[in-house]
């Protein structure tokens, strides 16, 4: 349904914009329906980035992306406004995706105005209502209130009940639970995962692998932009074959296990072991798992 | 007062400054810094560069009516069509050379470069030649006895040692640098905002005429604004300020030792003639009816009272100056002399076919077309502006709709040249030896594209202009043949108005009397000359002031 | 002082909390005192032409006389109303502060949001041309501006103010058009189909609106005293009055050497008074909107 | 050893005094790290700050403190100023930002130092020491704040709080901000203060319970403003015996537990408002076990040495 | 850093170049062709002699050529100075004019900006921390830069000046002493240099004052000043290091205040009739000066432009951030 390929994002920073920043280099993956993705990546790998150039908020520098064959670069107003229709992103910082100045249902209106105008006050009202309802909120508890008078867990499931209103098939959901306790975390989570019963697909950002985990059915690993394994996410965390990744996850603070210093020996790199001579940007491993060279994309030779 | 007090500096040179109980301080004539000594440039030149150091061949005392030979020793028509000069004995220029005939023909021989402001003169001259070393002849084609009386008093001799080499630029518009002459006073120094002039301790007047300058120096302060003289003038910074002062009425009498020409209003002599010059090429303006009605429309009263204070005085209908009385013919202004009548300024436009048509009061043209006229003043010139307003009320009430504006100076200058204007305001004619100078600027011809000295209402009559030149070339002794032609012009004038006489300028003057005493006055006893350091004012006597000033005395 | 980026750190915060800014509004004596002062100004310049003479520049007292019953700001040197000049210059100010404000904060609105939403090159030539013009010294520009002007009056004299005090304002609002666009709210509406436009007026302006109004007020009050400047030193409008002019006209019929105070005072007294309230006001609004600020 | 006694911290608002601290008592043994956990807005920031300096908008409204048998004055913000530093210190929450942008680090340590009355060049050598210590290389003494990363950062304000060894560091939400590796990093980092004895005791404030369990011994958990249990660390991960300790530990999700195999529950609800609290046990409108007595508030006892919980159920 | 500096330097350069083209265009574009003027000022009588007199203006003014010549021209003798001959004071040239006045000006201007952005400075942090005096020399700050300079003006000179005496109100120093290096002189200058002063000062002090104050509240507020307070440091280095920080600020302040303080200084000057730049604006204008007017403006231009750079410069020398923002790296 969504295809990325050869995606590469680059910044002009600087002063006069000289300098260049390769925010993402050259990453592909897939998203079929129904099916939850992982993004995961310490913080300035391009996550964001890359949720950000599917929902066309960023345009990519390089590379292609696809929904249901369609290059996206290619939408204009209308066909973009049937693209958002179909996909929605929800965003870390509750507080922030919400205007402050105003009431937090104005959210839900601007749907109304721009995708249902000829909607009537009662079939809206029931549209709401069901919406809501599949969020599990209580309409009377988070209509009319300002942003400031909800939790995050309300804001957070309330951006979601918008999506919902469209027909959306694609959610890209970036770091939606960074900014939550731990027990209203889990709801947001439960609720995705509801979502995706209900055959959504959602693009799961994050840079907290237990939470990646917890949903996804493939992962993929961003390390300075690039992709350094990915796969079914039973094979990325139960053989973490990348030193990233195995250093990421020794450093997941699990309860129950102590931080050692075990796990952190890649042995030697699986890549060049299929690959000798070079090859593609990521080689098969395993079934449906993919790694990267061991060496950073910085250095050319791998030891 | 601080260190600024008149004392200040007193230790004389040691001390930095000039002796104040020597030093004459005067302002209102210099408004940029001091920078030509160009005598020929008479428009711009530093003050006192005429008449302190350059000198002319006569003085010309306007009160008197007379002319007092000065570098000259006299001049005489030898015949209807020459004139002879004959300069004093032992004149020398400040450098150490002789003043010669020579030099008087050099000077009158610059005329021929066109851009010589007297280069007219050479239209009516055939030539001028040295017979000897005193006495220079002048031969005329068409002889124009005002004209030449006027050029012999008003400009300067230069020295042709000095002068010959320079080249006409130089001459025109060169800034003379370092002026030689042969006055009373020597160039000192000067800066951005003062000239400096030194006493000429081998003045050939304290022989000839035992004459000299008090003061030993004359330092003319450049101006910023008149409210900065006043300033200075009440502190006694300044002893003599030719600035325009509105409220030194109140001050007279106020225990600050101020001097004016007359001790009551206007307090000051009057100088010029402030005329509303309607363009009379523009419907209705080019009515004399309605020009009439206009001038009858005006309330010249609180003009003087009110704008000015009473400082200038209401003028003559003919627009004469008090000086020029004698040339006023009664019986004309009686018959067709103009006064503030507003009822008789509506009685007027009705006559002449003005009528209010739409009823809002103001009057329309003949044709029943709106009637609006501007009458355009000089942004910043505050007394002028003030005064066209009350000319406009005064107009309103009158049925006139008048309005007045007040474009940058540039602009008014601009409108006047090129005749864009409905009304403006002029004063372009000071006093002088001849009337004849005050009917050049009201009926000049022909009249061009650009009128940049006379005429600006560019009014056209070809009798006034030849009876203008008749006058010219009469005599300026036969003062009956020039009261009759006089007479006709001014039945002319005042018939036709082509210029509407509101009131007379002061030739603005206030002294301090704390260092400086003896200023001229109409009080009896007191010396009578123009108090003025204003150019062209030496040479109209006001030199004679600075010989009799005497220090204060001293407590 | 009014590119001062403390003004702008914590305006976001005014925001949503209508009732508690509303509270503190009400509470805070700055604000309260510094609108009254400026209310009876306003209502003296709206009301008092009626009550005093239609042409403030008529002759209708004796010359010169100081206060007194009949003319309680005393008489200019030739007997016209002091207190009338003040209360039609006055209307004068007002009019000046407002136009001239209300032009530089559109003109530094529209530049600062374009500059700050587009970015990119458009960001760049606007902020250049925004520098440019920052650098330039204003007062000098308008007076050589305002002394070639054949025609010069109240309205030209806004115009040509606000047409040179936007630089700042567009600066401020581009910085916090830069950081409000990167909010995530904006995302959000750009998720939900919304044009460029309603995005930067119903999106992120709201969000600046107390910034905005108190930018209004600093316009409104360097304008008033541009204006009082050029009219001052003889460039301001050549017909009617304003406080300025009254300035001017003092000065130049020497009404400090004649001791005529009762001429210069009250023009100035009135200016100072307008926009010193203005800018009480403004800390008051200040301490308002921003918590930090205000008094525990 | 610190003691607190019922302290109680309230915030002055205009809607009246919020209750952020409601009687908390409990102490922390020397050696000790104590992890302090709860929900964003359970006063463990504001447990933290009383600690070390009120704000101005908190004010001491009962209780004590005592630092190794003296009474720390906490209200009075004159007479802490001496313990400050040299007893106890902090480690806040905002490290990002907690130095000043435009000193060199080293220089702004030296003008700190000196003008707490202590030489500089006598702590010279000990701060290059704990630099190595934290792994921070001595240059950056050299370097502006912003020239650092944000885990050095961290990691640079440790070792200045900890400098003058003091007996009691708080240490707020050190790592919320870093990424896993690098948050390893500094709570290792914190745990060598404490195992080198540079640090008697140490209170560290997480929401991450998983993160405290790394590195902490005993973990106190806060629930709206009041105490809900303080146990060994293993205890309270295994055995907690509070409705909300345990609530708490089911909705973490670990690495290799998927939704499908064993779906995680929240805690339903939210906490109460601390202005004022409602009376009784403040978890009772979320507890799956309230019953009538909850109606009443359960005193914070000790049921089993080091395991203290409050709640009617447990004990 | 020298990135840095370029993309200033390229705002400077087209700043200036923007400022120089419109100044070009002034005498072009505006009512009042100064040669005619030049000519209807002599009162030529004749048509012959105001023919002559045309054609020489127009060469001496440079009119005669092509206009886009004329442009390059004016560039040519802009880099060499020549910024032609003044109306006003003809036929000097305007350069030497203005080389006598800026003396005054820069005498008048550096002190009085640079005194009252120190003092501003000093006083508004002091009051930022009390709030008993914050409450009261606040609203009185907030009048004196809301008061219109030449009021202020006004009254100084007439309150300190007519009244009390204390002053001399008028001119750069007393017209019966010669400019040298003596005390009398000396003395007199100051006397008359004080109250134009004074009145710049006050006006500006007034904003600064504010200015610092609000931005030292803001830093006392930040997080490493409560990181210091937390640690025990004494009050007076989290004043020390609030008020360096703040100072920061101000001194980009101070860059862009520079444009308003020019014009201050020319309001300030017509007042106190002291004989700056100011003083030569009003007098090109009233008496048309194209010439003057032109180099003038160049003259403030470029001043503000230089002081703008250079307060860059050290501004770049003290904010550690810039530095590190600029390198690109960090
Ligand atoms: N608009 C932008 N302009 C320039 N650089 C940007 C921009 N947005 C992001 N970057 C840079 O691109 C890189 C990737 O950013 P991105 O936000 O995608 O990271 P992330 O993985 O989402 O990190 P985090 O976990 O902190 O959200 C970072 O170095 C960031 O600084
Ligand atoms: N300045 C303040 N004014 C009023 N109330 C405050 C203030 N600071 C905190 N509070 C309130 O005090 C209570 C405790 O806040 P505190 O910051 O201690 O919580 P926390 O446990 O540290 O939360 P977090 O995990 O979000 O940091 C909260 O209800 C909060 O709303
Ligand atoms: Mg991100
Ligand atoms: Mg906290």
């Amino acid at each position: 349904m969504l295809r990325l390929d050869g995606v590469s994002k680059t910044y002009k920073v600087g002063a006069l914009a000289r300098k260049d920043l390769h925010a993402v280099r050259d990453v592909s993956f897939e998203l079929r329906p129904g099916e939850v993705v992982s993004l995961i990546g310490e913080s300035g790998s391009g996550k964001s980035t890359i949720g950000r150039m599917i929902l066309r908020l960023t345009r990519a520098t390089s590379g292609t992306i696809t929904f249901d064959g369609t290059d996206i670069a290619t939408l204009r107003r209308g066909s973009l406004k049937e693209y958002y229709r179909a996909a929605q992103g929800v965003f870390q910082d509750p507080f922030s995706t919400f205007n402050p100045v105003f009431k937090a249902d104005r959210v839900l209106t601007m749907i109304r105005q721009v995708y249902f105008p000829g909607t009537g006050d009662v079939e809206w009202r029931g549209r709401v209502d069901d919406a809501l309802s599949a969020v599990s909120l209580n309409p009377d508890q988070v209509l009319d209130k300002y942003p400031h008078q909800l939790s995050g867990g309300q804001l957070q499931r309330l951006l979601i009940a918008r999506a919902l209103l469209l027909d959306i098939r694609l959610l890209v959901a970036d770091e939606v639970i960074s900014m939550l306790d731990a027990s209203t975390r889990i709801d947001v989570l439960n609720l995705l995962a509801d979502l995706k019963e209900r055959g959504l697909a959602v693009l799961f950002i994050t840079h907290d692998l237990s939470l990646g985990n917890y949903l996804a059915d493939r992962t993929v690993i961003l390390r300075r932009g690039s992709v350094v394994e990915c796969g079914a996410t039973s094979a990325v965390f139960g053989d973490p074959v990348h030193p990233y990744t195995r250093t990421l996850l020794a450093s997941v603070p699990r309860l129950g296990i102590r931080w050692s210093d075990e796990d952190l020996d890649p042995g030697p790199c699986r890549y060049h072991a299929v690959h000798p001579g070079g090859g593609p940007p990521l080689a098969e491993v395993g079934d449906d798992h993919l790694v990267a060279c061991f060496a950073g994309n910085d250095e050319r030779e791998c030891v | 007062t601080g260190a600024d007090g008149p004392n200040a500096g007193s230790g004389g040179d040691a001390g930095g400054g000039y002796p104040r109980a020597e030093t004459l301080f005067t302002s209102g004539t210099q408004w940029g810094p001091p920078s030509n000594w160009n005598p020929i440039m008479n428009w711009t030149y530093a003050t006192g560069t005429v008449g302190l150091v350059y000198e002319t061949l006569f003085l010309y005392d306007p009160l008197t009516d007379e002319y007092e030979p000065w570098l000259a020793e006299s001049g005489d028509w030898t015949s209807d069509t020459t004139y002879e000069v004959t300069l004093r004995e032992g004149l020398t220029w400040t450098d150490g050379e002789p003043i010669t005939a020579e030099d008087v023909v050099f000077t009158v021989e610059l005329g021929q470069i066109e851009q010589v402001p007297y280069h007219n003169l050479w239209d009516y001259l055939d030539s001028a030649e040295a017979v000897d070393e005193r006495t220079a002849r002048f031969t005329f084609a068409d002889p124009r006895y005002q004209q030449w009386a006027n050029w012999v008093y008003f400009n300067p001799i230069v020295p042709e040692h000095l002068w010959a080499d320079k080249s006409d630029e130089d001459v025109t518009a060169g800034a003379n640098e370092n002026p030689v002459g042969s006055g009373p006073y020597l160039y000192e120094t000067h800066d951005q905002d003062r000239q400096v002039w030194v006493r000429n301790e081998d003045w050939w007047a304290i022989e000839a005429l035992d004459l000299d300058v008090a003061p030993r120096y004359v330092v003319d302060l450049v101006n910023t604004s008149n409210e900065a003289a006043l300033g200075q003038l009440l502190e006694g910074n300044v002893d003599l300020s030719n600035n325009f002062l509105p409220g030194i009425a109140s001050l007279v009498d106020g225990g600050y030792q101020l001097h004016t020409y007359f001790a009551e209003p206007p307090y000051m002599l009057s100088a010029n003639t402030t005329w509303m010059i309607p363009n009379t090429t523009r419907a209705p303006l080019n009515d004399p009816a309605f020009r009439r009605a206009l001038a009858s429309s005006v309330d010249t009263a609180t003009i003087v009272n009110s704008v000015y204070g009473r400082i200038v005085s209401a003028a003559d209908p003919t627009g004469l100056l008090p000086i020029w009385d004698e040339y006023i013919d009664r019986n004309v202004v009686g018959q067709h002399g103009f006064s503030f009548d507003t009822g008789e300024a509506k009685r007027l436009l009705n006559q002449a076919g003005y009528r209010d048509t739409d009823g809002d009061g103001l009057v329309e043209n003949k044709d029943g077309s709106p009637l609006e006229l501007t009458l355009a003043t000089p942004s910043g010139w505050t007394d002028w502006n003030e005064a066209a307003r009350v000319i406009a009320e005064g107009a309103e009430a009158a049925g006139i709709n008048l309005v007045s504006e007040t474009p940058a100076d540039t602009v008014v200058q601009d409108m006047r040249e090129s005749g864009e204007f409905d009304i403006i305001l002029d004063n372009q004619r000071q006093m002088d030896n001849t009337p004849w100078r005050y009917y050049e600027y009201v009926f000049g011809l022909p009249v061009q594209e650009q009128q940049t000295t006379v005429n600006y209402g560019r009014y056209e009559n070809q009798r006034a202009w030849d009876l203008v030149n008749q006058l010219d070339a009469t005599r300026i002794d036969d003062l009956d043949g020039m009261n009759g032609i006089i007479s006709q012009l001014q039945r002319i004038q005042l018939t036709e108005l082509p210029i509407i006489p509101l009131w007379y300028n002061g030739l603005w003057s206030q002294a301090n009397e704390t260092v400086w005493t003896n200023w001229p006055s109409a009080e009896e006893g007191s010396p009578g000359y123009l108090p003025s350091m204003w150019r062209g004012y030496p040479q109209r006597g006001a030199i004679r002031m600075l010989t009799e000033l005497r220090p204060a005395e001293q407590q | 002082m009014s590119d001062d980026p403390s003004a702008t750190k914590d305006a976001f915060t005014a925001s949503g909390t209508g009732r508690e800014a509303l509270f503190f509004a009400r509470r805070n004596r700055k604000l309260v005192g510094g609108g009254v002062v400026v209310l009876v100004f306003l209502l003296v310049a709206l009301t008092g032409p009626w009550f005093t003479t239609d042409d403030p520049l008529a002759y209708v007292g004796p010359p010169g006389a100081g206060p007194s019953g009949e003319f309680w700001f005393g008489t200019t040197t030739f007997g016209q109303d002091v207190l009338a000049q003040f209360v039609h210059g006055l209307r004068a100010t007002f009019f000046v502060g407002t136009v001239a404000a209300l032009i530089a904060g559109v003109l530094g609105m529209v530049v600062g949001f374009t500059a700050g939403y587009r970015g990119g090159l458009v960001d760049e030539v606007l902020t250049m041309i925004t520098n440019v013009v920052l650098v330039l010294p204003v007062l000098a520009v308008l007076m050589i501006i305002a002394a070639y002007l054949e025609v010069r009056n109240i309205e030209v004299q806004a115009l040509i103010i606000g047409l040179f005090s936007w630089p700042w304002v567009a600066r401020a609002v581009r910085a916090q058009t830069l950081s409000l666009r990167a909010r995530e709210f904006v995302d959000l509406a750009r998720l939900s189909g919304a044009p460029v436009r309603r995005i930067v007026f119903r999106e992120i302006a709201p969000n600046m609106a107390s910034y905005l109004f108190m930018v209004f007020i600093l316009l409104f009050g360097g304008s008033v005293l541009f204006a009082a400047t050029l009219d001052f030193i003889g460039l301001g409008p050549t017909d009617g009055v304003s406080l300025g002019l009254m300035l001017n006209h003092a000065k130049q019929w020497s009404a400090m050497d004649l001791g005529m105070w009762w001429w210069f005072v009250p023009p100035g007294l009135g200016i100072t008074s307008v926009v010193g309230a203005l800018y009480i006001m403004n800390v008051g609004l200040d301490e308002v909107f921003n918590p930090k600020l205000r008094e525990t | 050893m610190l003691h607190v006694d019922d302290l109680r911290v309230h915030y002055r608002t205009l809607r009246g005094d919020v209750r952020a601290l409601d009687g908390v008592s409990f102490s922390v043994a020397d050696r000790e790290i104590m992890g302090l956990v709860g929900e964003s807005g359970s006063g463990k920031t504001t447990l933290g700050k009383s600690l070390i300096r009120l704000d101005g908008r908190m004010r001491h409204v009962g209780g004590t403190v005592t630092l190794d048998g003296t009474e720390l004055p906490i209200g009075d913000d004159g007479r802490m100023n001496a313990f400050r530093f040299n007893d106890v210190s902090i480690v806040p929450q905002y490290a990002m930002s907690a130095m000043n942008p435009t000193r060199r680090i080293g220089t702004m340590i030296r003008e700190l130092v000196t003008s707490r009355g202590i030489r500089f060049d006598t702590v010279r050598s000990e701060l290059d020491r704990r630099l190595d210590l934290v792994g921070l290389d001595r240059e950056v003494l050299d370097r502006y704040p912003i020239e650092l990363s944000g885990g050095m950062k961290q990691r640079m304000v440790m070792v200045i709080s900890t400098l003058l060894n003091p007996k009691l560091l708080v240490a707020d939400e050190v790592t919320s901000a870093l990424d896993v590796s690098t948050q390893r990093a500094v709570a290792l980092a914190l745990a060598g203060f404490r195992d080198r004895d540079l640090v008697h005791a140490m209170i560290v404030i997480t929401h991450d319970v998983s993160l405290v369990y790394q590195i902490a011994d005993t973990i106190l958990v806060m629930y709206a403003g009041k105490l809900a249990e303080k146990a060994p660390t293993d205890v309270i991960v295994e055995r907690p015996l509070h409705p909300y300790t345990r609530a708490l530990i089911a909705a973490l999700p670990e690495v290799g537990v998927q939704y499908a195999g064993k779906r995680l529950t929240g805690i339903p609800g939210g906490p109460p408002s601390l202005r004022p609290p409602p009376p009784g046990c403040r978890f009772r409108d979320r507890c799956p076990v309230a019953f009538d007595r909850c109606a009443e508030q359960p005193p914070f006892v000790e049921v089993e040495p080091g395991h203290s919980v409050a709640c009617w159920r447990a004990s | 850093m020298g990135r840095y500096f370029g993309r200033k330097l390229a705002i400077y350069a087209l700043t200036f170049f923007v400022a120089v083209t419109i100044n070009w265009l002034i005498p072009r574009f505006m009512p009042g062709d100064p040669v005619s003027r030049m000519v209807a000022r002599a009162g030529m009588q004749t048509p012959e002699g105001v023919a002559a007199m045309r054609e020489y203006y127009s060469s001496l003014f440079g009119f005669d050529v092509p206009v886009w010549q004329q442009y390059l021209n004016f560039w040519g003798g802009l880099l060499t100075g020549d910024l032609g001959v003044s109306l006003w004071a003809f036929p000097q040239p305007v350069s030497s004019i203005i080389v006598a006045a800026v003396p005054y000006t820069l005498g008048l201007l550096i002190p009085a900006i640079l005194l009252s952005w120190w003092a501003g400075n000093k006083f508004g942090a002091y009051a930022a921390r009390k709030k008993v005096l914050d409450n009261t020399v606040l609203p009185i700050w907030y009048v004196l830069t809301a008061t219109p300079y030449m009021w202020l003006a006004i009254l100084l000179a007439w309150a300190l000046g007519k009244v009390a005496g204390l002053f001399p109100v008028g001119r750069t120093f007393s017209a019966s002493l010669r400019p040298e290096w003596s005390w009398v002189f000396v003395t007199d200058l100051v006397s008359h240099w004080f109250l134009p002063f004074l009145s710049l000062f006050l006006v500006a002090f007034g904003g600064w004052a504010i200015g610092m104050r609000n931005m030292v509240i803001y830093e006392l507020e930040s997080d490493y000043a409560h990181y210091l307070g937390a640690l025990g440091a004494p009050g007076k280095l989290v004043r020390r290091y609030a008020f360096r920080n703040a100072m920061l600020p101000q001194i980009t302040g101070l860059a862009l205040q520079l444009g308003v303080i020019v014009g201050g200084a020319v309001v300030t000057e017509i007042v106190f009739d002291y004989r700056g730049l100011g003083y030569l604006v009003l007098e090109a204008i009233k008496s048309s000066d194209f010439f003057l007017l032109q180099g003038i403006f160049l003259f403030i231009v470029i001043g503000v432009l230089v002081a703008n750079f250079i307060i860059d410069v050290v501004y770049v020398l003290v904010d550690p951030r810039t530095r590190a923002g600029m390198g690109g790296g960090a």
